[in-house]
This record gives C-alpha cells, structure tokens and sequence, in this order.
C-alpha cells in the first residue's frame, strides 16, 4: 500500500509540473520584457471590452520597448498584488502608474518619473461649501488601496472614515451611490474617467488644492523594476529620456492629454 | 415598466461573460480532478500504518480546514510563485509561470483535498471487511483487492460526499476572481464597474450558478441511482 | 357498568388491501383481551386503530363511554372530527409498543414525567414521585438517570410501561411488547404484564406468547384476514378451538 | 519572514479579529433564530407553505457567498432607488438626499450604507439557508417511533414539535451546524471585499502596504487557525453534554 502511495505522489506532481508548463528556457537577457499593468485605471491603464490591455502606459511601455529593442509581454495584474508579483518574477517591470515613493524604494527599484500628475479630492456639487480640516470631519472618504492616496489620508486626516477599494470603479460606484463623502484620487484619472466620462459625473467636482507634497506623493510615476536587476533599470531609464527627446512622447501624450503629463 | 435600453448593456457584454463562465466551469473541473487525486491519497495516508503519513495527513488535513479559502488562495498566490521560483531555481529549469488559473485551480484543488479525504477515508472504512477478506481468501493480491474490490464499493460510498464537496466546490470558484483570475465573477465584477449597473451582472452570475447547480444536482442523482444498483435501499 | 372499551365493525385499508374487515370487540374494567393472529392479520392495526394511530375507515370507537367522533372529507375519507377529543382520548389509552419507542433524549425519568406534566398537566414533583414509584413496581428504580440507549432491551421495555401507566390510564394496549426482545428478555418483561393483570388493570395484548394468553388472559380474540376467527374464554378456546385456522395456528 | 511586521501590526489584527467574530457571531445567532421556524414550515405537506422556504433555501445554498454579499451591497441602492422612482425621486440627485424626507427608507439606508451591515445581511441569509436544511433534516430523521409514542401520549403537534422533535433534532443536528459554523467563519473572510476592515481584510491592506504575502497571510491564517479550533473544542464539549444519551460508558 505504501509503495502505491508514493507512486501516485510521483505521478501526482509530474502532473502537476506538467499543467505549469509554459517553464521558459532561458533566453538572451531582457530580450523579452515582462510588462505588469493594472488595467482598471483609465485613462493610463484600461481593459477594453474585448479584453486588451490599452492606455497612456501600454502606450509608453510599448515605446520603451520598441526603443530598447524587446519584445513586450503584457500582464494584467490587480493593484494589491502588484508589488508582491514583481518580485515573485511575474513580470519583469511595472508599468502601471506607480509613483516612486520612499516606502515602496524599499521593496523595488524604480525608473526615473514617466509623468506626474497631482492627486486631489472629488465631492458632491455643493456638499461642501470651502474646503478645510474642519469640514473634513466626520466625513467617508473613498480610496484605492495601498495607494499614495491611502497613505497621505490615512498619516493627515485621522477623524474621516477610510474606505478602502480595490479599483476606482469601486469607489466611483459607491460614491455615486452615497455610501461615500468625498474620493481622493489622481486629478488626472478622476477628471477623464469619472467627471467627464461617467454618467453622473456632472454632479461632481473637485475641491481643495491639488496635492503634490514629495513626502506622500513622491517624485512621479515611474517603472518597477526588481531591486537584482540594475542593467534594467538603466535601459529603462535611457529609454525613457530617448522617447522624451525623439518625440514619441510628446505623440503619446497628445493622444490622451491637452497638456503636459511629464510636469516639471 | 421594463425599459429595454437599460438591459442593452448587457448584451455588449454577454460574450465576455460567457468566456468567464467557461474559465468558471474549467477551474472547477480541474480543481475536482486535483481534489480527488489528494484526497483518495490523504485518505490512503490516514488509514496507512504508517506513522509519519498519518501525522502528514492528519496535518495537512486539520490545517486546511482551519483557515478560509480565501486567506489560503491569497497565500498560495501571493507566496506561492516565490516558493516555485525558489524550487525552479535549485533545480535550474528557469521561469515558471503560476497564472491565476493554476493557483486558482490549485489552490481550490488543495483545499478540497482535505474535504475529500475525509469523504474518502469514511468510505474506505465503509467498506464491509468480510468483503475484503472474502478477496484475499479466493487468492487475490493487495493490488488485485484494493481495485477490484475496495474501490468499486467505495466509489459508491463515497459519492454522496463527492457530491456534496462538488457542489461546495463550484461555488468556491467565484473566490478566486479576488486573485484575479478572469472567471464570471470578475468579468461582471469588471463590466459592473465599466458599465457602473454591477447588479444587473451579479445577478446574471447567479442565474448561471444556480443553473450550474441544478445541473449538477441532477446528474448527481443519476450517478448515485446507477451506482446503487445491486444495493437494497432500507 | 359500562364497558373500558368497545370498538363495532372496524374496517382499515391500506389503498386496495384491506386489513380489517368489520372486527368488534368489548373491553369490560378489568378485562385481560389476548389477540392472536399470524403476521398480516391484522392485529397490530387493529390495536393501532384504537387509538387513532391509524384512521379506521368505517367503525364506532367508544373509550369509557365517549364515542370518538369522526367525519367523512371531500374526497371521502374518513378523519377525527375533533382532534382535541382524540388527543384527550389518547390518554386514557395508553400504549407499549414492539420497539420501546422511547424518546432517546431524555433519561428515563424524565421519559415517564414527560406526558403527565406537558398533557396531563400533573405539577412536576408529583409526576416525580408517581414515575419513581411506577419504576419502582416495573423493578428499574435504579436506572432512572440512564438514557435509554444505556439499557437492555427488557429495562427499555419496563421503563416504557412505566411510562405507559405513569398517564394512569383506563386501558392499556400491548403491541408486541415482546417480539422485539432476547429470549432471555422476554420472561422479565411478561412478569411486569403479570403483575399488572393481577391488579385488575384493564389490557389488550397482541402477543405470539401463548403460554401468556391461555395462563393470564380473560379473553382470547384470534384474527385471521382481519376477521375474528375464534373468540372466547382462554381455557375453552384453546383446548377446544372450533375454528380450523386457529387449530393450524396452534399446531404450527 | 520578518516578524517585526506583524508585531508593528498587532493592534490591526486584533480589530480584525474581533470585527470577524462579531460579524460571524451575529450572524450565525440571528440565522439560527430564524432557521428553526423556517425548518418547522419546510417539513409541511402542504405545497403552497413550502414553496417561498425552499426557494429560499435553493437561492442561498445554488449560489456563492461571494455573489450574494455583491448582489446585497449594490443591490440594495438600487431597490430603494426603485422604491424612491415611485414617489416621483429626482434622477440625479443620490440617496443622502433623496432620502432626507421619507422617514423609514433614510434609516434603512443609514443601515445599509455601512458595508458592515450589507455583510451581516448577506452572512445571516446564507447561514440561515444552510441551517434550515440542517434542521429540517434532523427533525425528518426523528424516529417514528418516538413520534408515535408521543402521539399515543395524547401530546398536540404543536407540543410534540416543542417537546419531543426539536430536542431531539437539536442533537442531531449539532454535528452539521458545527460544520456550518466553521463554514461561516471562513465564509466570512470575504467580507474584506466590500471594504469591510475583518482578519482578512487587515491582512489584505498589511500585505499590500509592505508588499509582504507571507507575513500578513500566515498571521491572519493562524489567527483563524485558533478561531477554528476554539470552537471545533467548544462544540466537542456542547457534544459531550448534549450527546450523553448516546455515550457508551
């Protein structure tokens, strides 16, 4: 009995190597990129109906690519995860608007910024009439978890409820439906996708400064990369400042934005 | 008054959904035939005489059935790729990929496993002793015993279990759309989200499953009729 | 002085088979009845219908002088007018079943308080003293915290006749009390029924114990297709019986 | 494996754990409650008494815990919407202010704008469905005998039920309802999905803050590891107590 035990323990994980097959023989290094992305963060990462990764990040990891003459492989991946999968070796780069901050430095390497954008909050026209700390009080604010937003709320505004979503889409549904006060998001995302996109996003607008502290929202967003991999980061980085200057771009950006994303 | 615009939304998306309920009806299946595998094994390991198997199973077992799905597929997902990668590279055979179907599967599969070897374990014990005695009396080998005569008669005690654990199972798939696999769920998940009416395609999500349990319960019952044949019903 | 019990033309069926075709029957204070019959005559039915256990198609029930009231519905079937009447009349009659049946729950004294104090609404500490006394007679004084599955099949059923004459009842119906117990068994249990004739209680008893029926009986009924087929004093009935049916019976 | 992660985290955990507990624990009581009379209608002839309970009961038990927590979170505004709709509620405006005048729908929604009490809902309808299969397939397993005994006695229904059947389900059923118990417990790590901050939850939000799967996973799967063994003993014990009729000694 004990020898057919082990037999099918044998059998059992030869299958099970099996089912796992796509193993890659290893190639000539980086001549195939692993981009992770989220795709649930329109305008810069979306899934379109049809299942496909599109947006101003695809867009520019597919330009980097193309400039550091490899192959792209695109990988949608949720938020939560993203950080853990890169390091799991998933993927080789996150390309998913990702801001270079202190915290994550210490998980990942990160390129130098692709674009910044400020982060500001959205509520109800005329829910609340100026903003300020005190007429924060009390009130639900809606974020995407484990984001630069989570953080700066979660360090500045300890008497507002944090409501933590895995998407935006989350969060814009259960503002709309009321369940939330106020979101606070990227400027850039919220306005494309919620105020002018979503159907009820007339009734909305933003409110307060548009928040842009290095401390909480770092330099800009920029490329993932694993801590091992130096010689990426450096390619990555040369990319970056070749599509700056060769124009691709600036193409880029003119087809999603009516200014300029890269900031200062 | 039932406006007709406000379902065409659906439509856009019914082919997508339906790609989901197929990856939905692939997990389960895959879990199923990994979940029977480990549990006629756990349950062999439990009955064996054998100390270090018993107390493996008895682990393996106790632990899975203390901890939620959920918890243990975020794990296996999240920590499960390092501890491959971690394998892959002692043994030198470069990347391995754990998509969200494997870990899915996987994942569903080992925690089922444990149910499943109880099911079996008291199934084996089901199985009348005269029966077996009566197979080696005549000559027959272990091997010759335990699948000529022990595992007919246990696949028939076994199947009210199986059925059952089947059933749990199926549902247990729509979890792993939090791990981002692109089943059902998720995709009304994401079209909910897009189209901003997520509970027009949840409740599609629920037609489809009740829909898949119907089925399953119906064909179960034919199983568990031709199985039962040549056993008097009390 | 009016009769315990008397029962006129009772028919039962079960869809196109009929077990009980016309069967009367009267039970004075103090009358011992043994009904005898092979499996399927119908005997335990009929001691069934008595207490409604089943509904009888057609016949007249009267228990101390109540007649059970019964109606016919829409679609002819024959049901209890009044379910109150039979759930009183019930606890004039009670019954000790082939399997014990008792509530496996509950421990043995709390098994023979449970009717008294919930139906009969006896307070509990009287219900208390009466059931330990009752074990006391049947000889099972000492087990009244175990649970039934704690005890043998003879105990089981002494405990249930106490449970049975805890409700103080005009009646008492026998249903096999013995079939279902060891050889062994059998003897303590019919020592517990000897008893009680000798204290002039009122029983029917459907048994396969013939020695009990010719020794202890006042009237010996035996059943044949649901039918009487024989019926009289024990020691002329079987000495003498007219009925050939009743002599294979005997014989066999 | 760094420690110091969980360590730093302890306080998270034990809010997570006690927001699980209260969650399943509520849940699971308020189920019960209405699992018994739900089960006692279920074991009816009468076709028409049956029918709402078992569809009910198919409804829960066909479909994932998962779909119902979504299907109760994002349905609910939209039946209220649905009911509001009727007394003519203006399109753009959102539930806060529609709902100011109308008196009952404002504290129902005060109610279920919580994702905690969507949760609970969701968790007590889905308990609710298991058990009452449970207890109704107990109080069909009760001997007939013992029925008959009962109804010889000259015992009601209605006594009968109070008195003989449900005691003796109730034992019957215990070993199931502790699976089921256990079956919610870790049912409920979904609660995490709809923002609610539970075990699961915490170690979500612990996980992607430090980018740490094993520490935060491991921590809260030994959190639920004790919960699970906490109440598989204490049904052992209910067991012990309830089932002495049955123990051999």
């Amino acid at each position: 009995m004990k020898k057919l035990i082990l037999l099918a323990m044998v059998l059992l994980m030869v299958v099970g190597l099996v089912a796992c097959g796509d193993s890659k023989p290893k190639a000539e290094k980086w001549a195939t990129v692993r981009i992770g992305t989220e795709g649930a963060y329109p305008p810069f990462n979306y899934t379109t109906k049809d299942g496909k990764l599109a947006g101003f990040d695809v867009d520019i990891a597919e330009a980097l690519c193309k400039e550091m003459g490899a192959k792209m492989v695109l990988v949608a991946q949720d938020w939560d995860g993203i950080i853990p999968a890169l390091n799991a070796k998933k993927y080789d780069a996150i390309i998913a608007s990702m801001s270079i901050t202190p915290e994550r430095q210490k998980k990942i390497a990160f390129s130098g910024k692709y674009y910044q954008t400020p982060a500001r909050f959205i509520v109800k026209k005329g829910a609340m009439a100026s903003f300020s700390d005190e007429a924060m009080e009390g009130k639900t604010v809606g974020v995407q978890r484990a984001t630069i937003h989570d953080k700066y709320l979660t360090d500045n505004y300890k008497s507002v409820k944090i409501k933590r979503y895995g998407t935006l889409d989350e969060v814009y549904l259960d503002l709309v439906a009321g369940r939330l006060d106020m979101l606070l998001a990227d400027s850039v995302v919220t306005d494309d996708a919620f105020l002018k996109k979503h159907a009820k996003g007339k009734d909305f607008q933003f409110i307060g400064p548009l928040l842009t502290d290095v401390k909480w929202f770092g330099v800009g967003a920029g490329i993932g990369i694993r801590k091992e991999d130096k010689d990426l980061v450096e390619k990555f980085n040369k990319a970056i400042l070749a599509i700056r200057a060769n124009g691709t771009y600036k193409k880029i950006q003119d087809k999603y934005f009516d200014f300029d994303v890269y900031g200062k | 008054m039932v406006n007709l615009e406000y379902f065409s939304f659906i439509i856009d998306y019914l082919p997508i959904f339906f790609e989901g309920a197929i990856v939905t009806i692939n997990v389960a299946v895959c879990s199923l035939v990994f979940a029977v595998s480990l549990g006629i094994l756990g349950a062999l390991a439990k009955l064996s005489k054998s100390r270090i198997l018993n107390y493996i199973a008895q682990i393996y077992t106790t632990v899975i059935r203390g901890i939620p799905d959920l918890v243990l597929m975020l794990l296996i997902y999240f920590g499960g790729q390092k501890l491959v990668n971690l394998m892959t590279t002692a043994m030198d055979i470069g990347y391995v990929d754990i998509n969200p179907f494997i870990a899915g599967f996987l994942t569903i599969g080992f925690i089922f496993g444990a149910y499943m070897a109880e099911t079996f374990r008291g199934a084996f014990l089901a199985v009348d002793k005269g029966q077996l005695e009566a197979g080696f009396a005549y000559g027959m080998s272990k091997a010759q015993v335990f699948f000529k005569i022990m595992f007919p008669q246990m696949a028939r005690h076994a199947l009210p279990g199986l059925g059952n654990n089947w059933l749990v199972l199926v549902k247990s798939t729509a979890l792993v759309s939090i791990i981002g696999l692109d089943d059902m769920v998720r995709k009304a998940n994401i079209a909910g989200g897009s189209t901003q009416k997520p509970f027009a395609f949840y409740f599609l999500v629920a037609i489809v499953f009740l829909v898949l349990t119907s089925i399953s319960i119906f064909i179960l019952g034919k199983l568990e009729r031709k199985y039962s044949i040549g056993v008097r019903k009390v | 002085m009016k009769s315990a019990l008397s029962v006129e033309g009772l028919y039962k069926s079960f869809g196109n088979l009929e077990v009980l075709s016309g069967v009367s029957l009267t039970a004075n204070r103090g009358d011992v009845i043994a009904i005898l019959g092979s499996s399927g005559s119908g005997k335990s039915t009929f001691l069934r219908c008595l207490n409604l256990l089943e509904t009888p198609n057609k016949g007249k029930i009267v228990v101390c002088g109540e007649e059970i009231l019964m109606k016919t519905n829409k679609r002819g079937e024959n049901l209890p007018q009044d379910i109150k009447q039979v759930e009183r009349i019930r606890t004039k009659l009670s019954m000790v079943f082939q399997q014990f049946n008792l509530w496996s729950h509950m421990n043995i004294l709390e098994n023979v308080i449970e009717a008294p104090v919930s139906v009969l609404k006896v307070p509990k500490k009287e219900a208390i003293e009466k059931a330990k006394m009752y074990l006391n007679k049947v000889g099972i004084y000492d087990k009244l915290n175990s649970y039934p599955a704690h005890l043998s099949g003879g105990q089981q059923q002494r405990a249930a006749i106490a449970r049975a004459l805890a409700m103080e009842p005009e009646v008492m119906l026998f249903d096999e009390a013995t079939s279902a117990l060891d050889p062994e068994l059998v003897g303590e249990v019919l020592q517990v029924m000897k008893d009680l004739v000798d204290e002039g209680r009122t029983m029917l008893v459907v048994t396969h114990e013939m020695g009990f029926a010719r020794d202890v009986s006042s009237e010996v009924i035996f059943l044949h297709q649901g039918k009487i087929e024989e019926q009289g004093d024990p020691k002329v009935v079987f000495d003498n019986p007219s009925s050939e049916r009743f002599k294979q019976f005997l014989s066999s | 494996m760094d420690w110091s992660i969980i360590i730093d985290n302890l306080a998270s955990y034990r809010s997570g754990f006690f927001i699980t507990l209260q969650l399943v624990s509520i849940s699971l009581f308020i189920g019960l409650l209405m699992a018994i009379p739900l089960a006692v209608i279920r074991t009816s002839k009468n076709h028409f008494v049956t029918a709402p309970v078992r569809a009910f009961v198919y409804f829960f038990r066909g479909t994932p815990l998962l779909v119902q927590l979504y299907l109760i979170y994002h349905g609910l505004p939209i039946a209220l919407k649905f009911i509001l709709n009727f007394y003519g509620f203006d399109e753009s405006q959102n539930l806060n202010e529609a709902l100011k005048d109308t008196i009952a729908l404002k504290y129902m929604w005060e109610f279920f704008k919580e994702a905690y009490f969507c949760a609970l809902v969701a968790f007590t309808l889905n308990t609710c469905a298991y058990t009452t299969e449970i207890i109704r397939g107990a109080i069909e397993g009760t001997p007939f005998g013992e029925i008959e005994a009962a109804v010889s006695c000259g015992m009601s229904k209605l006594k009968m039920m109070r008195r003989i059947i449900l005691p003796s389900a109730f034992r019957r059923a215990l070993p199931s309802y502790g699976n089921e118990v256990i079956f919610m417990l870790h049912g409920s790590a979904i609660a995490s999905i709809i923002t609610i901050e539970d075990l699961t939850g915490v170690a979500r939000i612990i996980n992607s803050k430090y980018a740490s799967p094993y520490e935060a996973f491991i921590a809260a799967g030994i959190l639920y590891l004790c919960l699970t063994f906490i109440l598989v003993g204490g049904f052992k014990l209910l067991e012990k107590k309830w089932f002495a009729h049955l123990r051999r000694d």
